[in-house]
């Protein structure tokens, strides 16, 4: 080791100082470390990805959507991480287990998640309607950073069990700042659990730019704690799925966790919520939209004669049926009864609750309606 | 006197506080060119300079933590967290740092630090959006912890915060953020109500409502409700939750000898049994009934389309007040059958 | 029976619940080779190996967090906090996700996991090793918060927290570590009482006495004391302090009408002050007087040497029994001068 | 940047791999990076720190020893850490602010602590009874990590009021895991605070080798946060004033925070209530003692006649000067009486602790003796 260690150069907005493998206007370039991790990617592999991401971009236009029309209460858009979102979950295998972040609703929807799981905690019908067991997902965190511990954690678990399935997490370049990610760095590496750390770098931490939590590229910070990293094009799905299997198997295979920055854009708002004509250049957006993760697959597989109208009208198919598929999920909400709010605060008996119950319960009682209907 | 929301009234604290006094600082995430999520910082980095206005990396710990150096070398930051479920992660820089140091240095370092919270539910928000933590903190020896509910106590009470040379955890009602009422921006500080102080927002003879924040406004819509039954309710907005100010509380209590209290926070351990122990203690002989509380359950924070099942609205006071008078109430089967309150 | 310590009794029951159930792991600083700095996880790293006994980074949220991980996975970890000034740094942890995770994911993930907190002071520790934290966590929805008392408690108590599906803060008070009681440790967990149930460890008709952890000692103490003048006073041992036995409680409470309530925590917002308004909830037209706290003043916990002017004492208690009596005390011109307690 | 980034070699136990000056046999040798900050220290100045270190360890012994005859409740020895302890501080000016740990009695001592603030602390006299102020120094931290954060804060501070003071802070190598430093080191480098990071990796977090907390040099990790940094040998003075020079010139110059990694060793138990020989090898513990901070300086003094038996027993008149004035402080301890329990519990007139005092001193004034005397 050198004694004296200097930082990399500033990143700032060096976002071009990623791995690549298809650049924004579609051109496959070669990467000797990326290569080999998709070698066997065919175009009908690669069209199916883009569905992915189509049918993902539609599901956040109809969040946004349903939020307009006062369908739900709030809504992270994601438009723009499409590519590490499907990318990297596709990297992964089924048994995997994924611990998202609020905007990772692609992962979720990569994992089989269902219409109804991207709508209702939104709508606050619930905090969380997924099933980690079938999605292998933990729920999406709102709690920025903790849940990079809990998939350290879970990968901890991994290692006792002996099985060859790894965890990853997903978090922002904004969590990057708060000591859990950094704690979970430590875990993972003192441990050597099989953990994949997935910074989705979108350039914003609602409005605060990357250059406040980071002076440095954040895929430097991995190495520090011995955790071999990757700075990869996060609107590129190739390199995003690339970097994803690498880091994997590197994971699997007992060599401890690895670490991938993603670098990327939030093309939205924060939320629902939030004007980012507030502190956003529209010319920056303008810049990022012609980094499109969707239309460079769309040229690509154009350029090589893979892409037609046919499959075209498909993916639009695939988007609308999802799209019906999610509102309906919305509007056929049903909210629970009054009484549910103290469902599984425990999860065994409890004489307080109980009691709280009770006494609730012959509250509601008092509302009886002409009928003597009471809703409880 | 002006018009305006609390929002722009604790903007106008803030930026009189920055012109006031050039050791003060604002720092958070997203307060600079946002001016926060909730616009309470609009305008002031613009005003002041991204040096006294701090968009700070987002990192709870990091920000509690820095603002305790930066009152080492005697600044008196004003720190805003985004929402109430996100103080979590400073807990310890509060508890074991910003609560203890005045007192672990034998009071050669002071802690005159402000943290502002959105606080408490009712905007049918997130998970984590929602949280009424203020009894964790009311519970930590060596903080003050004031709610305010209007927009005059916003803008006075803020000020007089961040000149207090004593920590201060500062709840803001997220839920009224957008309630107007009538400032005085010009009224000298030294001529208000000490921090410390409660008020008596409305006066009544048959129950004391003790409460603070949003639940301020419910009270005394309960107040107007139960006038109809011929009930007098006298409304305490005790604005300073630690201390209490018991001289205002205990001369209601001995005038009327029955009690609710109320707020958004779970009951259990919470500001209400506090409340409730210290009148009991101060006001025993007094007491016609025993106090009751209206309060959040003792649950997580529901889902938002539940909320409303959580939070004490006017109905579930007017119960307790039912109960503290006597008279018919929810609970008067259960009670005499077993140990439910 | 045996003989021994609540040290031992602890790693008795470690050690039983590791060789019970596979699933079971203990993770904290310097629990494995040094077997913990207070030596209740002594000899388990060498029995059960270091994947179930494990030596964690020096970071209490990355304890909590990854146990958190390994809950998702199926696992029951125990977490040692290495003191009880140390969880702050765990607090988001606790607080957003170990106590509400099975809430928030509709109970489909459960949250077994069992937090050792060495407690409270009495033993002339430094700072910050003194801490009587326990009203956050029970002013926290989604967990259970147990304090034991003795080494019998200690070993059962502990195995049932562990056994638990829901989390469990276990607050161990450091003070009673080597004192020495009678341990079963082959009584089947199924027979023994709940977790949750309180237990009368004296009987008595003026004067009730709620406390728990360490305190208890205290209170048996001047439960003797007292005798002497004729005051017979009864011990609760609450066991659990959320949820509260309110059914032990209150047929105690119906029976002598006098209520003190002890703890080393300070007294706002403390247990005492759920304790004191849960029992003038319930009770009160059985209350002959206002229940009286023996508490922690609210200040930080002192330097060692002064410790003793902090800690509620047996002098204190017979203060406050008098009090509860009627009988002349050291409040009693001063109460009557003005609002004082 | 290259994109694919990989750890640094483990350390392990690679203490070796360090900037030095000094080696344990007492030679000087080059450095070139080191060489420059160390020009001016001729043998008098050298001699000096010597002396310092002696005295510090002599008062390290007292604190034991006081501890062993029940004078005080704990001690945290520092033996073996002399070097860092005292270098670096010598190597910050006199209105610099330091934010030590409990450990960091050679700092407090070379900023010109008094005995009774080496031992009334860990008698339980007083949680702290330096006097920032006149010390330029926070109170020694026993939450481990804390003062990073106070200290950035502090140095944020000094950039508001533009003067060209630094602020260091102290911790060690198990705070490194604590979220708090990590934090610390995102808004150094996010404010290019001038703050110096001095993390002694003294091999052990009470029972728990390093290794637990770090997979690869923990120096390794600034320059990740953009931050540089420097690993020296934490056992030669020289070394270590040299890199302090280097880092609070850094700083000072608007250049941003840096940080210092110095390998020592913590030849004492973590406490006095501590047992090493539970997870400590005997033979590690002799590798150390070769490489003595104090031993070295004199080899290499006496080497250049600049050491002779007139110094030595100057030198060990100020230990026992100090040692004397230690256990002083210690005997002499007053004991406050009951009611200072609640002074400067707040700054201001607070309604509730001035009721809490009322009703303690009519509770103590219950106690009056015989002559109606009473302690409060
Ligand atoms: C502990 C915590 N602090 C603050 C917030 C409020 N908050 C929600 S999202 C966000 C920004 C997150 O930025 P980043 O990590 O980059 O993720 P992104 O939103 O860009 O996907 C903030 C500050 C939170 N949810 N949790
Ligand atoms: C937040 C916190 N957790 C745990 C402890 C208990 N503790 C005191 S010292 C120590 C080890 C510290 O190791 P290191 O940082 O290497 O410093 P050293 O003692 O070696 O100087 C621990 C775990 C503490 N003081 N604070
Ligand atoms: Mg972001
Ligand atoms: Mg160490």
């Amino acid at each position: 080791m050198v004694h004296t260690l200097t930082p990399a150069a500033d990143i700032g907005v060096d976002i071009d100082d990623v791995a690549r493998l298809l650049t924004a206007d579609g051109e496959r370039i070669a990467d000797s470390v990326l290569d080999p991790w998709i070698a066997d990617v065919d175009a009908a592999q690669l069209r199916e990805l883009h569905r992915e991401m189509a049918v993902l971009r539609r599901i956040d236009a109809e969040g946004v959507a349903l939020q307009r029309q006062g369908q739900l209460g709030l809504w992270a858009p994601c438009t723009g991480q499409e590519a590490v979102q499907i990318g990297t979950t596709r990297g992964l295998r089924n048994d995997d287990f994924v611990f998202p972040s609020y905007r990772e609703i692609g992962v979720v929807y990569a994992r089989g998640g269902r219409p109804s799981d991207f709508v209702l905690s939104w709508r606050g019908e619930a905090h969380s309607t997924l099933e980690p067991d079938t999605l292998h997902s933990g729920v999406p965190q709102i709690i920025i950073g903790a849940q990079t511990l809990h998939a350290v954690g879970y990968a901890m678990g991994i290692q006792r069990d002996g099985t060859d399935q790894v965890s990853a997490t997903y978090f922002g370049d904004g969590a990057s700042s708060q000591g859990d990610v950094n704690e979970a760095m430590v875990f993972a590496a003192s441990f050597g659990a099989p953990v994949v750390f997935v910074c989705s770098n979108n350039q914003y931490a609602i409005s605060e730019p990357v250059r406040v939590q980071a002076a440095a590229p954040i895929a430097g910070r991995a190495p520090g704690y011995g955790i071999p990293s990757m700075r990869v094009d996060g609107n590129d799905i190739l390199a995003c799925l690339a970097a994803m299997r690498w880091a994997a198997e590197h994971a699997r295979t007992g060599a401890g966790p690895a670490f991938i920055e993603a670098v990327t854009y939030r093309m939205g708002p924060h939320t629902t919520s939030d004007d980012p004509t507030r502190y956003r250049d529209p010319a920056e957006l303008e810049r990022w939209r012609a980094r499109d993760p969707l239309t460079r697959v769309e040229a690509y597989l154009r350029a090589q004669g893979e892409f037609d109208d046919e499959f075209a009208a498909s993916v639009q198919h695939s988007a609308d049926d999802m799209a019906a598929q999610v509102r309906a999920a919305a509007l056929g909400a049903v909210t629970k009864p009054p009484l549910s709010v103290f469902d599984d605060v425990y999860a065994e008996p409890h004489t307080g609750i109980a009691e709280e119950i009770v006494a609730f319960a012959a509250y509601l009682d008092g509302f009886a309606d002409a009928e003597g209907e009471v809703a409880r | 006197m002006t018009q305006m929301t609390m929002a722009k009234a604790l903007n106008e604290g803030l930026r009189r506080a920055l012109a006031d006094d050039d050791r003060v600082l604002i720092m958070g995430e997203d307060i600079g060119k946002l001016g926060g999520v909730f616009r309470i910082t609009d305008g002031l980095q613009g005003e002041f300079g991204a040096q006294r206005v701090v968009d700070t990396p987002l990192a709870e710990s990091g920000i509690v933590g820095t603002a305790v150096g930066l009152a080492y070398r005697g600044f008196r930051p004003v720190v805003e967290i985004q929402f109430d479920g996100f103080v979590y992660p400073a807990f310890d820089q509060i508890v074991s740092q910003v609560a203890k140091l005045h007192y672990r240095t034998g009071g050669k370092v002071k802690m005159p630090i402000t943290i502002r919270i959105p606080w408490a539910g009712g905007v049918g928000a997130a998970e984590h959006h929602s949280e009424s933590p203020e009894a964790y903190f009311v519970h930590t020896s060596g903080l003050r912890v004031v709610a305010v509910s209007n927009p005059q106590d916003a803008y006075t009470v803020l000020r007089q915060a961040i000149a207090s040379d004593d920590p201060v955890v500062f709840f803001e009602p997220k839920r009224l953020y957008h309630a107007k009422g009538e400032v005085d921006l010009d009224a000298p500080l030294a001529d208000a109500a000490p921090m410390g102080l409660a008020r008596v927002v409305r006066e009544g003879s048959d129950v004391t409502i003790l409460t603070y924040g949003s639940q301020v406004q419910t009270a005394l819509d309960a107040a107007t409700a139960a006038e109809d039954d011929g009930t007098s309710i006298e409304v305490i907005d005790l604005r300073s939750i630690s201390p209490v100010d018991y001289r205002t509380v205990t001369a209601s209590v001995r005038k009327t000898g029955r009690v609710v209290v109320t707020h958004e926070a779970a009951r259990e351990a919470g500001v209400g049994a506090e409340l409730v122990a210290s009148v009991t203690e101060r006001c025993f002989n007094y007491l016609e009934a025993a106090p009751v509380r209206v309060t959040g359950h003792n649950i997580p924070y529901p889902p938002a389309k539940l909320e409303k099942f959580h939070l004490p609205d006017l109905d579930r006071i007017l119960d307790a007040v039912d109960r503290v008078m006597d008279r018919p109430n929810s609970l008067t089967g259960i009670v005499a059958e077993g140990g439910v309150r």
